[in-house]
């Protein structure tokens, strides 16, 4: 029984960007249990908000888990305003994390508000680490990659590194790997499933669905599998369960 | 002090259970839930073929609730007898199996193959919003209701509970038809039909645009159809729509329910069914209460 | 920008409203709106002579909602045409009055008594759940909500609203109903019945045993049923049903309502009429919408 | 335009008893617009519930007004985790409050929780002031009372004062007055109803009914008139804006 629901303590909030957040959580159960690649799930205290909301495990750092979270709507709107010292329900760790196949070459790709979850997993691969980060404009936790690995950043304003999305980061630069790990929106994904076929690099997607319970009991959360899946027996994979980290190729995105 | 209630000539330990869908077969949640503490399990519903469900996204949250258009994906009959059934066999609970179909041919396919399983129970979902082939008729519609019931009831060897749409104009008469056509009990309420709509996009939230609304918003309708339900028939009733505590359960129990599940509590505190069974031994004591079936329609 | 619209032949100057009888007739919240500002107020029900209501308790908060059972207290149609309606009348802003009536006959005498009195429109509630004598069967029904309808429409010389129950299985064929009876437009929903037991003491919460359920929990059910009925009719809709803000008004408008009520917002926040007109605006602005009307049912 | 809509801080919130807190709250549009008697509409933070809380406004100091309150329901007890600091919304002054008649000799009888809307209004009599207060069994406030008339206790349990209810004590100690003001549960406002027709003593009895506007627009709160009201048009008068209080002959308890 390695997931447990705790108490948490926040132990830090401190925004990062305009609407970004990097919160530290005492959870020491979440903390020894965890992967990088898996997930939290967070509960809002106000009470009309019922779900928990799904976060990926940005580090582990001795009980803490950090996560690292944008202001989009009303829970983690209100997650921003939460102060050090307060406690919080969480949930996790959730999901399987990505498999760390290790002394290879990597491309760690990161879009948005999917760049957090690599920076666990960068601590902990060994081999030759490409870290390409995606951002619309607004440039954060970049600088936190710089010891584990080199760095390449596109930015769809070009106000830093390459103009335009990751593949024309990594088109730019010419970085090549054997393995992709990834997380961000959707069409980067489906992009990088194309990019990783077609140059035949083993290619790990992280995906997003909305939740419900988290722990692969409620179906809510599927995604399109590309065979019909061993344990729901159709095409569809469960994200909170199965996922969030597929390979490429299990995936119908 | 006695918790076990005696429902339709089955006993079980406690009168919790947990509301189909939302709790799988148990196996995810036996990571929180200790399965032995529960009255029964009340399966997801499973259908005589494996089953897709609906496109994503199948989740919507709602003030206070939530929508659902899961779609009623399943992995058909067969992998459920082989799996999840041994599964809970393992555990000191009761097993309720819930059943879906397309039609009425279907229904009757898989509860023919459960003649010879082991299980206590089965819960006859007639009113799932999502299934637009059909479902939905049955559960609003008390003369399909009545023969869907019927028919059910021959080919099954095993106590039959029919599931009851809450989105009807009279749930008192549906009750009635479904203890007409022989059920044994009736269980409710199902999901209230609902839709949200992305205003920043102008689209629909779910793919499948409407949804069933469930969690603590719906329990006052959960309360007034139990009641309304469970005074127009002399079968038992299993209650359930927006519980979240104890309190919420006796709510049900003392509006004429005999047992309650637990549904979308589950999914924002995965230890409810546990914390219920605990609150509601808590209010006995409190209340002097040594018989958990002396509050069943106990409400003055 | 343009906000006003035009309903049923009738120009408000934005699609704004309140929510009969959260709202009285407008004079306490005068303290806290502008009523300038308003849409339209849409008053408490008032039938053909004074009626006492249910006793209390009237009032029960459940999860994100409330209930209520007042019973369409009001000092009756004569009182209300020479005070409350005065009072109206010295700001700019819409009349819709609401009617209730135990019997065919009530409605048409207040109907009548309103031909010679200067208000924009009448919605006619056939869907109070707490009144035992009528008004629930004319809402549930389609048969008798279409003779009400042509009954009431023969005897006003004023645009005609019917108000629909939520409580019923078809909300398209209740809509049609009204269609067929010439209604000029419909509004929905009205609260949903619900019930609440005080566990401690095992008696009803409410007098009346049964309340009408409203506020946000229960917005998903009116997005779903705005949708539903705007599409199976060609007459305007007036959208209603927990509506807290903007956000929400705005979803009732594009699942098809030209016309939005607010309700028991106003018990939580009496200025968010205010709030969700200046929301709009800002919504309009931020989308480069010119006119609101290009919102109506816009859902994809 | 006398009632607001104000985000008040909290100056300071202490238990004063197992169950019950005194609360300042800074809303000087509130204080300064307040009678006694009248009282405020506290919403509660967690959007789950909805209605506001009326709460009887127990004293008023300068722009603060305090409120005493006890711990029963979930809204209640959200209340009394707030701290100094924290910001809460409030409504009022709502109702109409004691009518003040001055210079003569009277009963200030509050019965639990309806006793602290007599501590504003023992201030502002200038006449003969007996203070009655009945408890269960703890006692709160009591001493507050003491520098504003002389104060009688009965308790329940016995354990101070008269053992008993406020009548019992009335008794005991044969007090008398002119004027009797009251607030507390039903049965003990219907016995004093009794007591002050029998002794022809004029009394005025606050009411508690579940409310939701407050503000006397959703008829939620109304109590049986012996009169047909001018307002309703039936025997129903609302508590929120015709009461709570009122004088005992023209309410049928
Ligand atoms: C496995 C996983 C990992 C994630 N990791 C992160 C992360 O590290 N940092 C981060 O900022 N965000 C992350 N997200 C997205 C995050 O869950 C949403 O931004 C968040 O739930 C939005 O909640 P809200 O109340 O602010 O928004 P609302 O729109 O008000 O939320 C309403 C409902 O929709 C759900 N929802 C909204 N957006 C999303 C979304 N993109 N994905 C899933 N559910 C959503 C909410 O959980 C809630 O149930 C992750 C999502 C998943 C599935
Ligand atoms: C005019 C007036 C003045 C009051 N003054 C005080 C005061 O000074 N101190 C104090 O401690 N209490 C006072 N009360 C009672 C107080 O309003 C309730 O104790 C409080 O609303 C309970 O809320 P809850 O969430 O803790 O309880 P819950 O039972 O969870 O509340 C559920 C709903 O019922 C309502 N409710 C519950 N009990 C009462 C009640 N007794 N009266 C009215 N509504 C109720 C709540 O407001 C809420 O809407 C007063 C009530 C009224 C009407
Ligand atoms: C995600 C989800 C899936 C559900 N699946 C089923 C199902 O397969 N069969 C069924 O009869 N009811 C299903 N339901 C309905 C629940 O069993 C229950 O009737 C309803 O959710 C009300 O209870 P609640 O408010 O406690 O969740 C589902 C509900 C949810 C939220
Ligand atoms: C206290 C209260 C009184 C109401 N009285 C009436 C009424 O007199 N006539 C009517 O048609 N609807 C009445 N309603 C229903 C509302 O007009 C509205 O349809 C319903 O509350 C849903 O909207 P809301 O969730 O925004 O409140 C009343 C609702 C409340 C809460
Ligand atoms: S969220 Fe429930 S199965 Fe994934
Ligand atoms: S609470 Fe609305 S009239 Fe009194």
């Amino acid at each position: 029984m390695s997931k447990s629901l705790v108490e948490g303590t926040i132990i830090s909030n401190e925004p990062i960007s305009s609407d970004c957040y990097s919160m530290f959580i005492s959870a020491a159960d979440i903390a020894n249990a965890a992967v990088p690649g898996q997930f939290i799930n967070v509960y809002i205290n106000d009470g009309s908000k019922l779900l928990p909301r799904p976060i990926s495990i940005c580090e582990i750092v001795d009980d803490k888990v950090r996560i690292v979270f944008r202001a989009v709507g009303g829970g983690t709107k209100e997650l921003a305003t939460y102060k050090a010292g307060e406690v919080i329900r969480v949930m996790g760790p959730l999901g399987n994390g990505y498999p760390l196949e290790q002394d290879k070459s990597y491309m760690l790709i990161g879009g948005g508000i999917g760049i957090p979850p690599l920076l666990e997993l960068s601590k902990r691969l060994k081999g030759d680490i490409n870290i390409v980060l995606g951002y619309r404009d607004e440039i954060f936790l970049a600088d936190e990659f710089n010891k584990y690995g080199k760095v390449y950043i596109a930015s769809e304003d070009g106000n830093t590194g390459v103009k335009g999305n990751v593949i024309d980061a990594i088109n730019e630069y010419g970085i090549s790997a054997d393995i992709i790990y990834s997380c961000g929106p959707t069409p980067m994904l489906r992009g990088l499933k194309a990019y990783g076929a077609e140059h035949n690099i083993k290619t790990y997607l992280s995906l997003e669905e909305r939740m419900a319970c988290g722990i692969g009991a409620c179906l809510g959360c599927v995604t399109k599998s590309t065979d019909v899946d061993s344990h729901s027996h159709v095409n569809n994979k469960r994200v909170c369960k199965d996922g969030p980290v597929f390979e490429a190729s299990e995936v119908d995105l | 002090m006695n918790l076990s209630v005696n429902y339709a000539g089955v006993t079980f330990k406690n009168p919790i259970t947990v509301a189909s869908g939302t709790f799988g077969s148990g196996v995810e949640y036996s990571d929180f839930v200790d399965l032995n503490r529960l009255g029964a399990v009340t399966t997801k519903g499973v259908a005589d073929h494996p089953w897709e469900g609906n496109p994503t996204p199948r989740i919507a949250e709602t003030y206070g609730g939530m929508l659902n258009a899961v779609g009623l994906q399943n992995p058909g009959i067969d992998v459920f007898v082989e799996r999840d059934i041994p599964f809970l066999k393992q555990y000191d609970t009761g097993i309720i199996v819930n059943v879906c179909g397309h039609s009425e041919e279907e229904y009757v396919n898989v509860v023919e193959r459960l003649n010879d399983v082991d299980v206590d129970m089965l819960e006859i979902n007639v009113s799932c919003p999502n299934v637009k082939e059909g479902g939905i008729a049955f559960g609003t519609d008390p003369k399909q209701l009545n023969h869907v019931t019927k028919l059910v009831k021959s080919h099954s060897n095993k106590p039959v509970v029919m599931k009851l749409s809450p989105n009807v104009t009279d749930i008192a008469e549906m009750a009635r038809a479904a203890e007409d056509g022989g059920a044994d009990g009736i269980s409710l309420i199902n999901t209230l039909t609902g839709m949200k709509i992305d205003v920043d996009r102008r689209k629909f939230v779910l793919a499948n645009q409407t949804g069933g609304l469930s969690g603590p918003a719906i329990h006052p309708v959960a309360v007034r159809m139990v009641y309304q339900a469970s005074h127009a028939v002399k079968i038992p009733v299993i209650g359930m729509g927006g519980v979240m505590n104890a309190y919420d359960a006796l709510e049900l129990i003392l509006a004429g329910a005999t047992m309650v599940s637990v549904g979308t509590a589950n999914f924002i505190n995965p230890n409810a069914t546990i914390d219920i069974i605990n609150g509601i031994e808590e209010y006995m004591k409190k209340n002097g209460v040594d018989d958990i079936n002396d509050l069943i329609g106990a409400v003055e």
